[in-house]
């Protein structure tokens, strides 16, 4: 459930996974957050036409292990399950999915919430825009896994 | 000795080129390897500031020390999500 | 996509109809973040061996147009589905779905918390739980649509 | 006038019923109808603080003047989610 894929996305086969995987534990989640990103029309007014992502794929799953023991270090009983799309992408179709699953709503929230945000600051990949009259490498953060200050910070978003 | 080099993304499309053997001194460390690859390709040294790198597929240090074979990449900025 | 169902609920589908109901009124959503309640194993130590909701449908859908008219105050380009299932649910089944679309990330996590909130507060839903020794019917809220404290602190909750 | 009781979940298990019609006094509110529920089934008077109630399919206060035909139903706490 740690994943890059070249395929389209799902939500509730990912849902099931992880619920089976949380049951065959314990008492099984209550709770089930889940996130989408989407690939809009529009980008800073710019018509957009599609999207490639490009992913260094053995390292990007690495980053999701590493997202997955970090929630694990906070939420001992959550379960977390992360894909990320590569490849084109048209408008409308998402490119990333992420299911957690906990006992009650709030950790699922901070969650899923937390995972997001790291995948923002350390997964190797990338966001080519292709418009009607050009193209855009998007560029966010400086991948540093290590950095705690990042850490930290999505953190402080994921539980406010 | 050789390493392989791997370049991603802009990196990748401003080079021209995904992966090929290096030659770099017995001792060099990554530092050693960007530099060889901003050599061959100036228009990537204003990357200097702002990419990540990797050793065998795991994230690194600028400083760590290069092996016979090694896999070194070299990451821009990340945009996924 | 603001429903009482006695079918299994899907967040691909509420999915799938809420980007395109943004989409055909704008540049589409960036962002969905999604909720599901889901029936656990045990209840406070007992061993659950099924669930059972009933609902006043009218009323319930007329919660759920309230509470969309409510997140639309809020956030005007955000879009909601909201289906509660009713009827027995087995462990692991789903009880509630909640998709929220908007542009951005942090508006859909808080339009979708701050629904399951309201949900919990105002719609008359009931849950009955059945145990191997008994059964039990839940009551949490007292439900009071106009209560303005209760949809201060539902937003409070959403928007921390 | 007639007017038309229903009840929910644990008021429906407790009263045995789930609707029927009751005849309330002209000018009679909401709170005269939860009396009239009351006095036929005593077991529901501990929920007299903690109901909500609904005319035609509406939220209603307890104040609110009932008319001929109306649908009143009484709601214990909820518990959806």
């Amino acid at each position: 459930m740690l994943a890059v894929t070249r395929t389209p996305l799902s939500i509730d086969a990912l849902t099931m996974a992880v619920e089976a995987a949380v049951r065959s534990r314990g008492e099984g989640c209550g709770a089930l957050a889940s996130f989408l990103g989407v690939v809009r029309a529009t980008h800073q007014g710019r018509a957009v036409r599609y999207l490639e992502y490009e992913a260094y794929d053995a390292l990007a799953v690495k980053t999701f292990e590493q997202i997955r023991d970090e929630v694990c270090a906070q939420w001992p009983e959550a379960e977390l399950a992360l894909v990320h799309r590569v490849g084109r992408l048209e408008i409308g179709e998402a490119s990333i999915a992420i299911v957690a699953a906990t006992a009650h709503r709030a950790d699922a929230f901070a969650v899923c919430r937390y995972a997001i945000e790291r995948v923002k600051q350390i997964t190797p990949v990338w966001k080519h825009e292709f418009f009607a009259d050009g193209d855009t490498w998007v560029e966010g953060a400086v991948a540093d896994p290590e950095d705690a200050d990042a850490r930290k910070k999505a953190m402080a978003i994921a539980c406010a | 000795m050789r390493v392989t080099i791997r370049l991603f993304a802009r990196l990748r499309e401003l080079a021209g080129r995904e992966r090929w053997d290096m030659d770099v001194a017995t001792g060099a460390i990554v530092a050693d390897a960007w530099t060889g690859v901003t050599d061959a390709h100036p228009a990537l040294a204003p990357f200097s500031r702002a990419i990540s790198c990797a050793v065998n597929d795991q994230f690194s240090r600028m400083s760590q020390p290069l092996h016979e074979g090694d896999d070194v990449a070299f990451l821009p900025p990340v945009s996924g999500g």
